[in-house]
């Protein structure tokens, strides 16, 4: 029953490989149908999968977002490529891929090329880490919530160094705006995250989920979900926490300088990181891929129907990140420092000692006798 | 038959290969017939790949995918200098909505591919204007939108105003009108995507 | 971070045209501003003297082209002093509905730009949306919908069309319902009075020292208001409050233009019930034949050009969308006019920059100069 | 009050105002003296409260030039013109700069577009035109560009 993803790699692989053995003769057949050689293929094809899924995921994203945004401004937006304008942002890559990428003359060159690389490759590399159904991606990893958290908080770091290697004011101001944002709501949300480790009592994703098949973690830990989505937000620099893109004042924030194909590297991961937002949220506070009980077994038991109501929770929670840019303005960065260190931290740590008191009292499982919250 | 029996053998770089017409000297190796060929063949091959592939290949092949998303997804530049910006504002409003066509406004000058020249050019904003299209990377088009920019307007005459911004940068496509209906401006724009669907490298 | 210089301008997407505010910053902190305008100077003073009188209508619409009417309007009133002539009453009352519909179009293009400037991104659609429907109105009796030529020396260029007062009420319904929307959009959020309250402070006596006027002057707690003051056209004849705030921050600022265009919505409901019971004629009977035509050939003598009429000078004032703008004319019995000088409140409000600007922070810089409302157009002329 | 605004001037300001011309929608078009420009003003913000400077405009008129201000006043709620005459060559006045505010950047323009100097000045350089343009376009021998002639012009660039 169990198919995941690595089994799944590793079936294409030994496929692939037998069929390349059957051909050659015995000495080389044996070494390219050899255990470990159909292991590093089926490392890199599990990459290769993970890779196609979340940029396809990513660029259905955009345009979602694009078209929900279109929609709550009473317009239709992209419209006139593909149907609805689905292929729009395929239009979008490959223009920017075929753009020439302007290097200003003084931009310090190792900091302007690696800075946007960097940033895409350490977002894409956390979707390896994060489970989205039983078994689907790497399997269980004890520590995976924490490496997870760790990758994730490189971000500010590439910003950073892509933004003053460009050798604008602009891009310095926005890279220096957003290294104090995502350095600043790194705490509440880890401090958040702390509060679902106590009460699921695991550090694995995997566990943290199983976890709650009789209950949502939103329930208990109201408080710490509201941390995390507004760190999130931050971190995902959103409205109303875009500030180091702030269109208003600093031109394009720090990736002013950036074109073409360096740019089109900044726009995908902004959407994979707000991909990724969605994704911990789902997986720390709203079940994952399990559904309550009263849901009819036939909707839970089809194939694949894990990654099914998962990303469908994902992409409910990205619309009400839609939701959120549409019709809140943005703050500014002093207040949206003091908000990051006086309101929510202490409210994370509020969050945590309410973990603890919920575990010690053992009042959890009184939560999953209510029917509408989890089986 | 003949050539696939003698590539599997030329692994184990056993087989005489002696039935070949072309080997007149029997104590020659198939494989060492095979490396001169080849190095013979090659560059000719290579010569002859780059032009298929320069001449046949962009043309036929590429061309057509980059021209569509380069047609399909314009970014103009952000920017207003008189009237015709406010219409053009408006064709990114509710009733128009340009973002139907892939058009979205971007404020950097490095991530546009559109120079819309939206009002009077002055020749106090002469030399920022050219330094904006000079840091828009390539392929990038320049849209002379409502008569200041195509030929000064109605001010003409006066002495603080370019007459016409092709003065300034090659201008692809005008629209006329003062200023244009914001219908006349998306018109223009899939005018220009005429162009772009026939571009050649 | 050392002390920099940035330019904010000419191309940035705060500014709302074509200017240039050089900021002085201290990492965040504005130390020091110095706008630099003239990006859009496009000679309009000079090319009136080319002009004639009727000609120079065109030039308006041009010069601010958010508030076209009011501009002609404006040049109107004091063309008429320096020559002398009368408008008809309806005439009147058209101008003063068209100025009013414009202060509508106008306060709606600021409000799409002013949420845009604090980050939100659907009323600006909005704004949008609900100008084009005043747009429309103008369409149906000038023919356009940003540059009108409309008015002309003694009255406008023509009547209204069939029907118009009812579409044009319709479309005054629908707007005030949407002035309930757009507050609640602003003034429910708290993040906007975060970011709005108590920027761009100023005060009533800077105002006058450094003559700010319009919506930033009246958001300082003063009444001044020349449709009130010193009434022109048919603003004698019609009611309406002056819009006031205490604040002298961008919330007053915002509060004082929200109510304005209700105000507006109530100054054309009477203009259209009046032009609803009083048909007549839009032009003077005496207006000289060359105002009219300036080049129709009379007979077969070529151009008849204007001979020994009287001089004068003109001096109007209105209250523009932005403030107080003014016209002087002086007529010096030629053809064309001698001198042209216009004085645009949106001059006047930049340049007091340093007095509003100072001791905020970078990121204020949008709000507060979406505030003020700049319209570089006006400014330059 | 508007009929006794002229008696009133010309009592309080003597023979630095020349007259005081009826000028329809205003308190009057005062005439004054330029050498005595800053009491002038000084006595209209002080004494008339006329405490907002609108509007600051020069006008060539090839023998000479005219340099005029437009105040209004709060408290009167009305307008008033002050109007001088400068010679053609080097006309110069005193600025209303330290009096009113607001009248920097007026006067900015009205140096570059008609050259009329205004003295002490805090800062008087370009304002519309670029820095280092030499012509002043609102005088009457500027002329502006004929459409063939500007054709022929620009070709040549």
């Amino acid at each position: 029953m169990s198919v995941t993803l690595l089994s799944v790699a590793t079936a294409i692989s030994q496929a692939i490989l037998g069929a390349i053995g059957s051909v050659l003769p015995q000495p080389a057949s044996g070494a390219v149908t050899n255990v470990n050689t159909v292991d590093g293929l089926a490392a890199l094809i599990f990459a290769a999968i993970l890779l196609l899924a979340s940029m396809l995921n990513t660029i259905v994203l955009i345009w979602w977002e694009r078209k929900l945004l279109g929609r709550f401004m009473d317009r239709r937006g992209a419209m006139h490529v593909g149907y609805a304008g689905l292929l729009q942002n395929f239009a979008d890559g490959i223009k920017l891929f075929r753009k020439d990428t302007v290097k200003p003359r003084e931009a310090d060159t190792l900091g302007f090329w690696s800075g946007p690389t960097a940033y895409m490759v350490t977002s894409l590399i956390i979707f390896a880490i994060l489970p989205v159904s039983t078994g689907w991606n790497s399997g269980s990893l004890p520590l995976s919530l924490l490496l997870a958290l760790a990758v994730f908080s490189f971000a500010p770091l590439f910003i950073f160094v892509s933004a003053w290697s460009s050798n604008n004011k602009y891009s310095l101001i926005g890279g220096m705006r957003s290294a104090a944002q995502m350095i600043a709501y790194e705490v509440p949300i880890l401090l958040a995250v702390v509060a679902v480790v106590l009460v699921s009592g695991s550090f694995d994703l995997q566990t943290i989920v199983l976890e709650q098949t009789n209950y949502w973690f939103w329930v208990p830990l109201f408080l710490a979900l509201v941390v995390f989505v507004a760190g999130m937000l931050a971190e995902m620099e959103r409205i109303p926490f875009d500030l180091p893109e702030a269109e208003a004042e600093l031109v394009e924030g720090w990736n002013t300088e950036y074109g073409g194909m360096m740019f089109a590297f900044f726009m995908l991961t902004d959407y994979l990181r707000a991909l990724l937002g969605s994704f911990l949220i789902v997986l720390l506070f709203l079940g994952g891929w399990t559904m309550p009980g009263w849901v009819p077994a036939a909707a839970t038991s089809f194939p694949l129907a894990g990654i099914f109501w998962f990303m469908l929770k994902v992409y409910i929670v990205f619309t009400v990140f839609v939701w959120i840019r549409a019709s809140l303005p943005r703050v500014r960065t002093d207040q949206l420092l003091r908000v990051g260190w006086n309101r929510m931290v202490p409210l994370a740590l509020l969050s945590v000692v309410l973990a603890a008191l919920l575990v010690t009292v053992k009042c959890l499982p009184v939560l999953g006798c209510i029917p509408t919250l989890g089986g | 038959m003949n050539a696939s029996s003698v590539t599997t053998a030329s692994g184990t770089a056993k087989a005489p290969g002696t039935e070949l017409p072309v080997v007149t000297q029997p104590g020659v190796p198939f494989i060492e017939i095979e490396t001169l060929r080849a190095k013979e063949f090659l560059p000719a091959a290579k010569e002859a790949l780059s032009a298929m592939i320069a001449e046949r290949g962009r043309e036929d092949l590429t061309q057509p995918v980059f021209n569509w998303a380069g047609r399909n997804s314009l970014f103009p530049l952000h920017w207003g200098l008189a009237c015709c910006a406010i219409e053009f504002a408006a064709a990114f409003g509710a009733r128009w909505d340009a973002e139907r066509f892939g058009i979205v406004p971007r404020s950097s000058p490095r991530q546009c591919d559109l120079m819309i020249v939206n009002g009077t050019v002055t020749w106090k904003v002469a030399h920022k204007l050219i330094a904006l299209y000079e840091q828009m990377p390539e392929p990038k088009w320049v849209i002379a939108m409502g008569n200041c920019a195509t030929g000064g307007g109605p001010f003409r005459t006066a002495y603080s105003v370019v007459p016409g911004v092709d003065k300034l940068v090659p201008v692809d496509l005008y629209i006329a009108g003062c200023p244009p209906r914001p219908e006349a401006m998306l018109d223009g724009i899939l005018k220009l995507e005429e162009l772009i669907r026939e571009r050649k490298e | 971070m050392s002390e920099m210089w940035i330019n904010m301008g000419p191309q940035h997407p705060m500014t709302h045209g074509l200017w240039n505010l050089r900021v002085h910053v201290d990492g965040e902190m504005v130390l020091d501003v110095d706008p630099e305008m003239g990006y859009l100077h496009r000679g309009i003073e000079k090319i009136s003297e080319d002009r004639h009188y009727n000609e120079v209508v065109t030039l308006m619409d041009r010069c601010c082209y958010v508030a076209g009417l009011a501009w002609e309007h404006l040049y109107i009133l004091s063309a008429e002093q320096a020559l002398g002539i009368r408008p008809p009453e309806r005439a009147e009352w058209i101008r003063v509905m068209s100025e009013e519909f414009q202060r509508l179009g106008s306060h709606l293009m600021w409000y799409a730009a002013f949420v845009q400037d604090i980050g939100l991104m659907a009323p600006f659609l909005y704004g949008m949306r609900d100008r084009d429907l005043v747009l429309d109105l103008f369409q149906s009796y000038t023919g356009a919908r940003m540059t009108y030529e409309y008015m002309r020396v003694g009255g406008v260029r023509n009547d209204l069309p069939n029907g118009f007062t009812d579409q044009s009420r319709k479309v005054c319904d629908w707007l005030i319902d949407r002035f309930e929307e757009y507050d609640r959009l602003c003034l429910a959020s708290a993040i906007f009075h975060k970011r709005c309250d108590g920027l761009g402070k100023m005060s009533r006596a800077d105002c006058v020292a450094y003559g700010v006027t319009g919506p930033m002057l009246r958001s300082a707690g003063s009444k001044r208001d020349l449709r009130k003051d010193r009434p022109y056209s048919a603003y004698d004849r019609v009611e309406f409050d002056v819009a006031t705030a205490d604040g002298a921050d961008v919330t007053a600022r915002y509060l004082v233009r929200m109510e304005e265009m209700r105000q507006s919505v109530r100054i054309i409901r009477q203009a259209l019930d009046w032009l609803d019971k009083n048909p007549g004629p839009v032009m003077a009977a005496r207006v000289p034949r060359w105002l009219g035509a300036p080049y129709a050939p009379i007979g077969n003598e070529g151009y008849l050009l204007k001979r020994n009429y009287p001089k004068g000078l003109g001096l109007s004032a209105i209250e523009e969308p932005h403030g107080e703008a003014q016209a002087y004319i002086v007529n010096d019995g030629g053809e064309h006019p001698y001198r042209v000088k216009f004085r645009s409140p949106v001059f006047a409000n930049i340049s007091a920059a340093k007095k509003y600007l100072v001791g905020y922070r970078i990121a204020d810089i949008p709000p507060i100069m979406g505030s003020v409302d700049v319209c570089v157009g006006e400014c330059d002329r | 009050m508007e009929a006794e605004f002229p008696a009133l001037v010309s009592a309080r300001l003597g023979d630095r105002v020349a007259a005081v011309e009826v000028f329809p929608g205003t308190l009057g078009r005062v005439r004054f003296r330029a050498e005595a420009a800053l009491d002038v003003f000084r006595s209209m913000r002080d004494d008339f409260a006329f405490d907002h400077l609108s509007m600051v405009g020069g006008i060539d008129w090839v023998d000479h030039r005219e340099v005029f201000y437009v105040l209004w006043s709060d408290a009167r709620r009305a307008y008033v013109i002050l109007s001088t005459d400068l010679p053609a060559e080097n006309p110069h006045i005193e600025s209303a700069t330290p009096t009113w505010p607001g009248a920097n950047w007026h006067e900015r323009e009205t140096w570059e577009m008609v050259d009329i100097h205004f003295d002490h000045h805090p800062d008087l350089r370009h304002l519309l035109m670029p820095d280092g343009y030499v012509f002043h376009p609102l005088l009457r021998s500027f002329k502006l560009h004929e459409p063939e002639e500007l054709e022929v012009k620009t070709r040549n660039v």
